[in-house]
């Protein structure tokens, strides 16, 4: 009877060797004082098996708790008695087991985190051709065939003789540089006296009214009669043709001339005093 | 031996640090490139020898079609803090596989290794290890001589590099 | 001698390419300090030995507190131009001129270089060529024994490095 009550409560029931291991167990369990508080044939065996788990003779999950449950139920049901301190105590070893059962589910979980989680799911199908399979699974599984090479990392030391250079090339540059803020004083030496020139050179603006008085003067003489343009420069350089054509547009914004295109936009420019055009 | 030549093509190598053309060997030092061929001939023999009895920690070998000294695999992992490298061992397992495949697609390398290859090529793209071409709608992936170089492979034959990846990975199995 | 332990320390100082505390090595490899200083006075030993029959370009030496492993004297030359430069050229040129007129206030400094000074200052002070004090509003700047010892003078007599760059320079020019 205590053989089968104890089966029931214990998982992989079909198992030979643990069935062996088993009968080791309750023969263990029946010299153990623990179980004598027990009277009942069916809580002592109840008792030994979850005391064979709390001495590490049995794995805690081949304790089948629920079956367990079921037993007991059953057993006070039927028998409609019950010794509640031995009932008690049988309780708080079921619970011990249940406790010994997820200590050991976490330590499993924990270490199934700590395990490295496989790179590659699932080797495709069209790798199956025998070499390309094996490396392919091999490289996965294992780890790659090549490794890296260890080189020398360092950099070779400065040399006198280089420092030597060093020094020779900074005294350049220095030498450079101090020629360079030299010309660039000159530079702004001269920049300056450009400006102190370009100040002087308020002339310029005398002239250009100077011009336009000329210019005016000789469209006058013309009585009203047009001129090309190149006719009122004498010497046809660049400077004076600014000059002369500047003094003609001053003119003829303020309406005393009138200045046309035949044939733009090579034509030959004409030029008349409007004072003696008669409009 | 005592060869003037060969301790002047050691000092070349030992100082560069990386892997050096025959070229670049010339430039650098007063010898001839025969003599500098010869040189690295008998530095290789030398260090291998010497490796063999366990005498040095490192060895004058050929990475792609240039010459290097490095550490001997057997201590490269008593360099690597100090050098401060490390390629991180999910590419590394990628890389592998597209030296493996090479030219391989984007798209087949994804069916491979899953979505995470974007990253990994762009990460090894970036790294100097892989050529990326568009092809279609995907890319072609390639390695670079670099790729050769810096894994220490003796050849840029990718039918050899394919023999020696598979026969590394009969040893590993 | 095959000591695996003096292979660790050989791939250490290889592969970190600059002159490393005793601490720096026992953090990097799994050895203790004990045996990383006896790995270290066996290696100078062996590469002392095999440099003085000219059958290695290299040399693992004290540098101040630590220890380095570079190229002998000898072949110094040959591994210049294919090796960067430690000092970058534009510190290198400030820190000759510090040399040269020190000691010498971060102020006089600032006219000579410009406002790059105060960056300048803290790099070279970073790398252990400068010792900066206070001085009134600004700093005094002098070089260190370091600096010394880098450059190899044999004097730290400030007036015969100054005659010394001023003899070299003239006699360059």
């Amino acid at each position: 009877m205590k053989q089968d009550i104890i089966n029931h409560i214990l998982m992989h029931r079909d198992d030979v060797v643990k069935r062996e291991h088993i009968q080791k167990y309750i023969e263990m369990a029946d010299g153990s004082s623990a179980t004598l508080y027990a009277r009942d044939m069916f809580d002592r065996a109840i008792a030994a098996t979850f005391e064979l788990v709390m001495d590490e003779q049995l794995d805690p999950w081949d304790i089948d708790l629920v079956s367990f449950s079921r037993q007991y139920l059953k057993k006070i049901r039927q028998t409609g008695a019950i010794d509640l301190i031995t009932a008690g105590r049988i309780v708080l070893m079921a619970w011990k087991v249940l406790r010994l059962q997820s200590d050991h589910m976490v330590t499993v979980l924990e270490r199934k985190e700590q395990e490295p989680q496989p790179l590659w799911d699932e080797i495709p199908d069209w790798y199956m051709e025998d070499d390309e399979y094996l490396f392919t699974r091999t490289v996965i599984e294992q780890g790659p065939p090549i490794e890296e090479k260890v080189r020398r990392q360092g950099e070779r030391k400065v040399t006198l003789v280089e420092l030597i250079n060093a020094f020779e090339e900074v005294r350049d540059d220095l030498e450079q540089r101090e020629k360079r803020q030299r010309r660039r004083t000159r530079e702004q030496e001269r920049l300056a006296a450009q400006a102190e020139r370009d100040v002087g050179d308020n002339a310029h603006q005398e002239d250009v009214e100077e011009e336009i008085r000329q210019v005016l003067a000789k469209l006058s003489k013309l009585n009203g009669r047009a001129i090309p343009l190149q006719e009122l420069c004498s010497q046809r350089d660049r400077q004076e043709m600014v000059m002369v054509l500047s003094s003609l547009l001053f003119l003829a914004r303020e309406h005393k001339i009138v200045l046309w295109q035949e044939n733009f936009p090579y034509g030959t420019i004409y030029v008349k005093n409007r004072h003696h055009d008669g409009t | 031996m005592t060869a003037p030549e060969e301790r002047i093509v050691e000092a070349a190598l030992f100082s560069a640090g990386r892997p050096l053309a025959i070229e670049e060997i010339v430039e650098a030092v007063p010898l001839t490139r025969r003599k500098v061929e010869r040189a690295l001939a008998a530095l290789m023999e030398d260090y291998a020898q010497r490796g063999g009895a366990d005498q040095t920690a490192m060895e004058v070998a050929r990475a792609g079609d240039k010459y290097v000294m490095q550490l001997r695999s057997a201590y490269a992992d008593y360099g690597k803090k100090l050098s401060g490298m490390e390629v991180p061992l999910h590419l590394l397992k990628t890389l592998s596989l597209i030296a493996y495949y090479q030219p391989v697609t984007q798209a087949d390398m994804k069916d491979m290794v899953g979505g995470k290859i974007y990253d990994h090529v762009k990460e090894l793209g970036e790294l100097g290890f892989l050529r990326v071409r568009d092809h279609g709608r995907t890319k072609m992936l390639e390695a670079t001589t670099y790729f050769y170089e810096y894994f220490g492979f003796d050849t840029t034959d990718r039918d050899k590099i394919k023999e020696y990846l598979k026969k590394r990975i009969k040893g590993q199995r």
